[in-house]
Parts: structure tokens; C-alpha cells; sequence
């Protein structure tokens, strides 16, 4: 029941990444986007495949958690950890490293499974997400977990910390980037916004968060729950830059990012519209997979359909 | 004892019932309603359930408001975001505004089980005692927990209700007489006296029974109700019994305990032992492990009963007077 | 020192106040807008002079206070009091009463004076301003002073409870309003946006804010400490129906409030630019009036100039 | 004694000083810089100081995302707001996750005045106290408040300081040396102790004069640490003295007393009084006004202690061992 997944296939993953450490925390300013990784689009795939499955595998195990949510972000998780960031597996703490903060915490399973496959930790450490004493709490734990910039759980705070974050670099006058994932639901929190008034006034363009718009929160669809429409006017309103993709679009995901860094003196928001659940059928915009775990019988079944990548199906 | 109904499910039905006999009944949440039961309300009376979404201080205030002209409020969250995300908005617009608003809180303590640190509220108590005009229960099962949803509906004011994610344990049978303030005692010995409420009353009848064997004998106090606390019974049980142990799913700093070491220093001091969590945050693991792990089992509170007689013992006090 | 006003000028005002109980809470609701007072503005001006003059003589004798933002805010709080809501300063919890929230709760001595010249207490009340034991506390107290709605001073909590107000209204179908009066540097506090997001996401058409605009919060500008710009897009964006007006122009003003009972099912955000300290000369747009008292000589100097009503003058 | 700056004045110029020595001190208000007197700072180092505008909980998660960057961060708003409006976030972005922050939080306290009950902060220690992994020093005047500045610019982790707004009466000379964690004995004496911090300790002292010429012999000690809390020397004011007062400028519920009465409790109960604000909200009114109201006068004090004298006495106790 184990999610495939080889150490061969995790050491190209790792080389990929983008690595320019120059001996100290002195980053070329000018090189900074020069190095993009190589990473193909169908390896993206592969690897957003393999996340998948970890995710399905893991929360089977631990019988209990996130899976709905997980999933809808698992190309965005994907193209920062393996596309888009400046970090390195080996160097957890390394100060000119570019950050991500998953805000919606809940979504755990789909950042333990993108930094194992990364390199962060053994992929081993999947299995034990959510017991007594594992390195991968319920919510991500920034001093259990290599790789993991900060504890979130609590909605509506990653946001703030990314804010703290990218004033620090640009303090430093370093040239680290910041990233947030936050929700749909989670953007009910009246302190996203007011992260979102402070970053655009203190015009910090190293600053990227992304909505992963999965268009469902727990006790149904935002919609009906709280509607957050027109959700794209609000963070143009509260002074940020917004590009709005399908989530599961890989190069729809890179461009954004790659726009987002050329943007100065604004952050940006890239609304990613995604499907939560994605990628199993039976999981798909249903609303109680958002904290419910998949039995043995579901996992075996989401496994087999989560055998070859999607490719280009885009969001709802 | 047997298996019942989480506090929690009971306070959804309870709410179910409320809400066809008083039409001024009104019911909020901040998106986890499937989790705190209101969603059973939700279902029967969709005009009379507002959805704030995940916001919680909105809902508070949006309680207040409702509250203000006439209406009887619920208002549902986990408890480490009620109150701990809109503790101003308590303190404002609902403890200082003297508002008819009940706060349902559900998911205390460790026994949230694998969600972890971010969700197992371990300090709720500590935060409602600090605002004036809030009544707090903390029921232990079912039966207590329908009473308390009922108490908090007929009572006019703030209310706290302190529920849990976990079925539990029977305590009582149905229509059991609580009393708001007053303390039950389920069981009585002369050795010691355990307090206890919520999840942690059935481990301490637990430990009552091993003390039993052990030729210990025990009072047991549910004290259900902490604010206002039952001063009588915590005095009568430090006189009578000469030591306590207070047993709660909860910090030390801010809970039951603090509040029964208040009332006997005022009082009449005796040794006091806290079966509680000490400074530490809890982490994922099953509810089980958890209260193992941080020292709440019914083995924990018979060991501190055993320290607290001990620490009797050396204490050879005659009192005058009283 | 003490302001003039006289209880015949009082009576009058009171006098003018709409009054359409007809013995039970049951409004006919086809009448709802046709008794509108006919105070002329000459009146209302006359009135807000009054006000102004008791914000100085009331803070100056009290030796604290907030005089500033009391100021900015008195032609607002005239026209609801003395124009726009229906209300009976002798029975001040009259179910069916339209209800103001003053969520900028340190403005209370706008809203005292206002009270006392509609008559909900004496005059002479005013002097007690912040003393021990007094029914006008630093901070609105709806159990300590008649005509007071709610209980403020912890800034942004006022717009949530004005939604729950409205909500009940619906619930009660009761063709009450609610109006809720927030600041500037208020509207940084993100539980306002939370609010924001629930009013218009339950269509609250019987919802009136006003954003009382005077560009100043503690710290110095809104504009240097927290932009809120652009203030109007924003509330758009969350859903609301928005008017911009001077907020000394009683004519706007009336206007506005007109346009917003109009509005079916959304709820009307009033963007009122004012200026703080407004009718005091060396008040106006000075920060540092934000939280302190006039000295004895400045009351009177105040006085002075507060000897005749500011005409038309309108905001910056 | 004299009359010197409030405790926030002497945050406010030590924060200065601090920037001038280590450029790695970053401060951050909810614009209330001039009330914090953050001010200050923010003058000199205006690219290190960074306004929230009025937004604490948004303030409290930059000091966080400043802190894991390496930042010591100072934040500052009024102790009613801050933990009041952002308990969560201080929860799980600063002591959950073990930041660098330093919540200095001023106007504590009914001394606060006129602005009344929503700004007088009187739990926020109840707050903090429940969050581990927070220190939290209560400055007397203007020597400890610099001390605790200071103090909380060099030990690593969250740390809360509480502030008051009045000028403070001069208990230190110049350059005390204080120990994080250990009570300051002031005055020593046999038939009581009273145990005091903050704006209370100079009420103590003036108790403690009266109780002196009616001869009654008390120890004082000065508490300003409440996390770590001096266990030991409260062990021992019990142990040698028999009667305990807290004075503190709080709600009994989670404050000084409590911390005290859940150590004597587990160590030596004797008998406690509490020089506290009961359940009830302040208000407006000047400050010595309000000490009177709400009974946290010297006076207050001398009366707490012949009560726990009295009460010593109606206990004869002997105690074997220890
Ligand atoms: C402050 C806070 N309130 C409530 C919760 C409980 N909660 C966890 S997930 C969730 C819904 C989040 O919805 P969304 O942001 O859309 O997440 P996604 O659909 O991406 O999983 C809620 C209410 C929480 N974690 N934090
Ligand atoms: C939650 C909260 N934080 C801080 C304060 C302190 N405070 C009182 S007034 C004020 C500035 C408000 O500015 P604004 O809303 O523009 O008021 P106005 O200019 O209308 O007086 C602040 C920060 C408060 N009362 N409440
Ligand atoms: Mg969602
Ligand atoms: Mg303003």
C-alpha cells in the first residue's frame, strides 16, 4: 500500500532544485532568476503524481486528516518546491533560502510529501504522519520538521508571518523571495486581509502568496457558507498584483510565478483555481473529504486511478 | 461504565430541541459545524443558523449584535479559536456588554486526538475565568452536557460550554438533578477528595475504585460548573478530607485547579496535588496516548492521591476555632 | 465655560424626532420613510454647533479625551440623531428603534452631546465626562448610558455586532436599521473586513456604515502608518454599495443615507471625508488631537471660534 | 519615595539604546508608538521600526515572520489589546513556534485611568501564563524597567513585559541587579510576607511601612518575574513568615496570586490574602481613584495582612520533616 517512490527518483528531483549557495549568504542579485531549474513539465507531472499518491497513502495510514485540500494543491506545492524556489533539501535553515509558508496548515500531507520527495527527510517518515511523537504533526511544526519554514494550523496567520518574513529580507537586503498558500475559507479571516493591506503598503514585491481556490471550506461551498467573490477585485483593491491560473496547470502556475517576480514594489496574488479532492474521482468537490480520511478499500482504488499523470485537465 | 455520546453530539441534539420549543433561539458557527453539532440545528432551522464563516471574531461580534435585540445566541467553534481567536470580542462585546450570548465550545483539551498542537485547546478555562459575568460548565457526559446546553438557554448571560471531541463515559443516568454551582459528589471517603470535571471525571472514578482496592477511601466532586465555583464543597473536602487532588484536561495555570488553589488559600489550606498539563503544548497522537503521554490517566490521579495523603500525614494541624 | 444649550432648544430638537410608535413594536412599513423630520439644515447646523461646543467644553473639562475624532464626526452623527433614524429619546430601548453603533468608541463624546441634546439624558451629565462613578465613561457603555447601543472603545468589533443587529432584524422581520459609524485607521482591524464579508454575504440591505474619513489615525496619516486607499474599491469589492460624500455637507450627507434605505438586499458603505479636529482651527488636522484634552485656554479660544455654525464648508 | 518615569518611558529609551548597540533589534507598534513610546525608537531607526497600523493580530504574525529571519523583535501596543486581540496568534506564531518575540505590552492595569473598563487591561497575565514557553517580568519602575528591556533583548525565546502608563515611584537605585526568575527581597520581617510587582510593590512598601509602626513585622518581596516564577522564595516566605498577601494590579483569576497560590499549594499551604481586582470590569476614573474603588490601596494591604496574620495564627500548626 506504500506510494512508489525511489531514492534514485528523489536524488534527481533534489539536483534539480535550484541550489546557489556561493559559500556564504551573499546571493548575485542579478543571477537570480538566470538559474531556473530544467525541470520539464511531464517531470513536474510525474513527481505532482507521486505527491498524490503520498498523500492518499498517508492520511489511509494515519486515518485521519486533510486529503481534499491536500490535493487541490498539489501543483502549487509542486511547482515552488520543485520549479520555482531557491532552497536546498541539505540546508534546511541555509539564510538566503526563498520561503514557503503553507498558511492553510490543514494541508500538511501535500507539503510533507513535496519536501520527502524533495529530500528533505526520508520518505519513510510519511507513514508515520499524525501518531504520537512523529516528525510530521497534524499541522505543520516548524522545529520537528526539515523543510517546514513555519507552524501553521490555526487559519489566517501564514500570511502575517510571510509578511514578517519578506520585510526581514528586504531589512537584509537579501533577495530571498517569500510564498503563501492560503484558502478559500481560510480567506474569511479578517487578519489575511489585514496581511494583505500591510504587504501591499509596505510594497513588498518579494512576496507571492497564492489561493489555492478550491471553492469549498468545511460546512460546504464558499458560496453558500461565506461568499469571497469577487475574491480577484479584493487583492487588487487591497493594492497587490493578481494573476488568476487554473492550479493544475503547470505552465499556467509557472508563468504566474515568473510574473510575480518581475513585479516590483507589489505583491502579487495568484488566484489558482483548483478542484478540491483533485485527481480522485470519488474525492472531487465532495465536501467531507476536506478532513476525512479514505479507507483501506478508497485508498486502494484512488491508488489505481492515481497511476499515470494527469495531464492538462486544468480546474473545474 | 458505559459508552455515551460526546458532550459535543449531546449539545447538538439539546440544541435540536431548544430550538422547537424557544423560536428565540439562534445559532451560529464559524464554518466547523459539521464537527461542533450545530449542524443538526442548521438542518431544522436554516433561518435561525448564521454561518460566519472561518471567522471567528465576526462571529462573536455578529452574536452580540443578535443577542442585543432579544435573541437567545450560540455560538460554536473549537475552543482553542473560541475564545482563543476573538478573545477581545468576548471580552468587549459580550462579557463587558453583559450579552445573552452562549459560547458552545467544542474539541478541548488533548483528546482532539491527531490534529495536534494547533487544535487541542488546553488553556480555554484560563481565558473565560479572566471575564467577568461568564458561567462556565464543563459537563462530563451526556447527560450532564444536555443539562448544561439547557442551563445556558434558561440562564440569562454569558455562558461557557466546555465540550469534547471524544464519546464519553456515563457518568449519569438520564434527568439527573444538576444544580448550577453546586458541585456532584458521586462517591465519599475520608482519605482525600478528587475534583474532577469533563473528560477527566471518569478516569477519576477510575481511580477512586484502584484507591478502593488499595484501602483509600475518596470523595469524588464533579465540579460541572467553575464559575461559579461550588466554595462550600471545596471547603467541606479540604476540612473533611484534608487533601485534594484537582484532575482536569486542561493547563494548570488558568483551569479548575488554579481556581480550587484560590479558593483554599482564602479558606483552608491544605495540600493540594493538580493532575493537569503542565506548561507544555499538546501534539498529534491518539486521545488514548495523549492523556498518557502527558500524565491524565486514572493511574496519574490515584498516584497523586497517594501524594497528597502522604503530604497530610506531615502535616499534623489542629485547628481551632472552625 | 459650560457649552450653551438651553432645555427648550432641546425639546424641540426632541421634538423633531420621528416618532411612529403607535403602541405596540408593529411598524407600518409602507410608511417607513414618509415621516422624515423637517428639520431644515439650517437646524441641523445649529445643532451640530451645539455638539461641537460640548465635545470641547466636556473633553477640556474632563482633562482627557478624544476631541479630534469627535469632531470629524459631528455633522455624521447629527444627521443620523437628528434627521435620518427613528428613535425616541424617551423610551430608549423601544424594540422597533433604528440603532447606531458608534464602533469608533472613542469618538463618545459626539455621541454623548448628540444624546444629550436629543434629549436620552441631562445636559448637565456632559461635565462628568470620564470621572469616577459617572454614567459617561471614556468608552460608550450601553449600560450606563441611556441611547447608547452597544459598548465600544476596543476598536473594529462595532460592525460585527451591527451585522448581528441587522441580522435580527430580518429574523424579526422588523423594518428597523442599523448604522454603524467605523474610522479609518478602525478599518485596519480585520475583523471590520470579516464583517464586511458577512453583511454583504447576507444581503443586508438594512446595513448603513460610515467610514469617517479623516486621514488621520494615531501614529500620524493613514497614509504613512496603514493605507487604506482605495478605501471605496475596497468596499465594492467586499460587496457593498458605495457613496462618497463630504462629511460636513449635511446636504450629502442626507442624500447619502436616502440613496442607501433605497438599496434593496446590500448594504451601503458611506465613505465621508472629513476633517479632523473640524471646526476648531488649531485642531483641525493635527494629530496630536487625536487623544488630548484642550487646555482651559484652548476651550476658550475653541468657544470662540465655535460662536457661529460652520456653513458648507465642507472637508479637505 | 520619588517619582520617576512610568515603566513604559524607561522601555522606551532602553529600546533606544538597545538599537544603538545591536542592529539586529527591530520593533513594531499597532499605532499606539506614542503611548508605548516605541516613538522613540522609531525616530532614530525608522527602517527598523515597522507600523501595523491598528491591526495586532497582523503585527504579532510580522514579529513572528520577522523573529525565524532572525530578528529580535520587540511589539508593543496596550497590554488590553495585546494578548487581548491576538492571544491566538501569540499562541501559535510566537509560543508555539518558540520566536524571538517581546511582547511589551503598556497601560496595564486600572492605573490606565479615564479611558475605562475597554482599555484597562486587568488578565492580561491570566492570557500569557497559559501560553508556555513565555517569560513574562513585571517592572516596578523605571530601574526594572530597563532591566527588563534589556533583559528581553538578550535571552532568546517569547517574552512578555508588562507595562504601566502612570509615572512609577522609584523603588532600585540606579543599575539593581536583578536575576531573571529570583524575587528581589525588599524589606524582611517574621509574622507575614507580602508579595508584590509592578505598580503594587510601592503599595507594598508603604503597607509594609504602617505595618511597621503598628508592630507588625513583614517581609516584601518583589515578584517581578512571574514566568519563571521564584518558586523557592515563595516556598520560604511561607515556610518562615506562615501568611502570605499577593498584591497585584490584576483580577485574581491568572495572576501573581494564582501562580502563588498553585506553588503553596503543591509545597507548604498556609493561609494566602489577595490584594486583587475580584470578578468585575474597571472603569473611568483617575487612577488613585480607582486604586481606592477597587481596594489596591497600601491601606488594603495592611488590612490583607492582619487578616492572614489572624488566620495564622488560628492555625497552630507543627510540621514533622521538612
Ligand atoms: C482559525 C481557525 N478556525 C477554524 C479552523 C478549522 N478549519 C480547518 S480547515 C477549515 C476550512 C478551510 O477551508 P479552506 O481554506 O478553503 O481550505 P481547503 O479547502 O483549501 O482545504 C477550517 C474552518 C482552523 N484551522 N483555524
Ligand atoms: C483594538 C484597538 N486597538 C487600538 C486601540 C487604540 N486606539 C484608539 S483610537 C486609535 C486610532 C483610530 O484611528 P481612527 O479610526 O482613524 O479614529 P479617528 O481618526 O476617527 O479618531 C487607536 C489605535 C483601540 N482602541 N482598539
Ligand atoms: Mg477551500
Ligand atoms: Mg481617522
Amino acid at each position: 500500500m506504500r506510494a512508489q517512490s525511489s531514492a534514485a527518483f528523489r536524488a534527481v528531483c533534489a539536483k534539480r532544485l535550484v541550489k546557489r549557495k556561493n559559500g556564504s549568504a551573499d546571493i548575485d542579485k542579478n543571477k537570480r532568476t538566470s538559474g531556473l531549474p530544467s525541470v520539464s513539465i511531464d517531470e513536474l507531472e510525474r513527481i505532482a503524481l507521486t505527491v498524490r499518491r503520498h498523500i492518499i497513502v498517508m492520511t489511509g495510514k494515519a486515518g485521519s486528516g486533510h486529503p481534499g485540500g491536500s490535493l487541490s494543491a498539489v501543483e502549487i506545492v509542486t511547482s515552488l518546491l520543485f520549479a520555482v524556489m531557491r532552497h536546498d533539501p541539505t540546508d534546511p535553515r541555509w539564510p538566503a533560502r526563498d520561503r514557503l509558508v503553507l498558511s492553510k496548515g490543514h494541508a500538511a500531507p501535500v507539503l510533507y510529501a513535496a519536501l520527502a520527495e524533495a529530500g528533505y527527510f526520508p520518505v519513510e517518515w510519511l507513514e508515520s504522519l499524525r501518531k504520537l511523537g512523529s516528525p510530521l504533526q497534524g499541522h505543520p511544526d516548524m522545529h520537528r520538521t526539515p523543510g517546514v519554514e513555519m507552524s501553521t494550523g490555526s487559519l489566517g496567520q501564514g500570511l502575517s508571518m510571510a509578511v514578517g518574513m519578506a520585510l526581514a529580507g528586504m531589512l537584509d537586503k537579501s533577495d530571498y523571495r517569500v510564498f503563501a498558500i492560503i484558502g478559500d475559507g481560510e480567506s474569511d479571516e479578517g487578519q489575511i486581509w489585514e496581511a494583505a493591506m500591510a504587504a501591499a503598503h509596505y510594497r513588498l514585491g518579494n512576496l507571492v502568496a497564492v489561493l489555492d481556490y478550491n471553492g469549498l471550506q468545511i460546512d460546504g461551498p464558499n458560496k453558500q457558507v461565506m461568499s469571497i467573490e469577487p475574491v480577484a477585485d479584493k487583492w487588487r483593491s487591497f493594492g497587490w498584483h493578481v494573476v488568476e491560473v487554473d492550479g493544475h496547470d503547470f505552465r499556467q502556475l509557472l508563468d504566474a510565478f515568473a510574473q510575480a517576480e518581475s513585479k516590483k514594489g507589489q505583491p502579487t496574488m495568484i488566484v489558482a483555481r483548483t478542484v478540491k479532492g483533485k485527481g480522485v474521482s470519488f474525492m472531487e468537490n465532495v465536501v467531507d473529504f476536506h478532513g476525512k480520511a479514505p479507507t483501506v478499500e478508497q485508498v486502494e482504488s484512488a491508488l489505481r486511478e492515481l497511476s499515470s499523470p494527469i495531464t492538462g485537465n486544468g480546474a473545474r | 461504565m458505559k459508552q455515551g455520546m460526546a458532550t459535543r453530539e449531546a449539545y447538538g441534539h439539546t440544541l435540536v430541541a431548544l430550538g422547537r420549543e424557544n423560536p428565540n433561539i439562534v445559532v451560529l458557527d464559524a464554518d466547523l459545524s459539521k464537527s461542533t453539532m450545530t449542524k443538526l440545528f442548521a438542518e431544522e432551522f436554516p433561518d435561525r443558523f448564521f454561518d460566519a464563516g472561518v471567522a471567528e471574531q465576526n462571529m462573536v461580534g455578529m452574536a452580540a449584535g443578535l443577542a442585543s435585540c432579544g435573541k437567545i445566541v450560540f455560538a460554536s467553534s473549537f475552543a482553542v479559536f473560541l475564545p482563543g481567536r476573538c478573545f477581545d470580542q468576548l471580552r468587549m462585546s459580550v462579557a463587558y456588554s453583559q450579552m445573552n450570548v452562549k459560547v458552545a465550545a467544542s474539541h478541548s483539551g488533548l483528546t482532539v486526538g491527531e490534529d495536534g498542537a494547533s487544535h487541542q485547546s488546553i488553556e480555554d478555562l484560563a481565558l473565560i475565568r479572566s471575564l467577568p459575568g461568564f458561567r462556565i460548565i464543563v459537563p462530563a457526559d451526556e447527560v450532564a452536557s444536555a443539562w448544561a446546553t439547557r442551563t445556558a438557554a434558561s440562564v440569562v448571560g454569558p455562558m461557557y460550554l466546555r465540550l469534547g471531541r471524544p464519546k464519553s463515559l456515563i457518568v449519569y443516568e438520564n434527568g439527573h438533578d444538576f444544580v448550577l454551582g453546586k458541585a456532584v459528589r458521586l462517591l465519599d471517603g475520608d482519605d482525600a477528595t478528587i475534583i474532577a470535571n469533563g473528560r477527566m471525571l471518569a478516569e477519576a472514578l477510575q481511580a477512586a475504585a484502584i484507591c478502593r482496592d488499595k484501602g483509600i477511601a475518596v470523595r469524588v466532586l464533579d465540579m460541572h460548573t467553575v464559575e461559579p465555583l461550588d466554595r462550600e464543597a471545596v471547603k467541606d473536602a479540604a476540612m473533611e478530607t484534608g487533601a485534594v487532588v484537582v484532575a482536569e484536561e486542561h493547563l494548570l495555570n488558568g483551569g479548575t485547579g488554579s481556581a480550587v488553589a484560590l479558593v483554599l488559600a482564602e479558606e483552608y489550606p491544605v495540600p493540594i496535588e493538580f493532575v493537569a498539563i503542565k506548561q507544555a503544548f499538546g501534539q498529534s497522537g491518539d486521545p488514548a496516548s495523549l492523556l498518557k503521554a502527558y500524565g491524565l490517566t486514572a493511574d496519574d490521579i490515584v498516584a497523586a492521591v497517594e501524594k497528597a495523603i502522604a503530604r497530610k500525614r506531615q502535616i499534623v494541624s489542629v485547628r481551632r476555632g472552625s
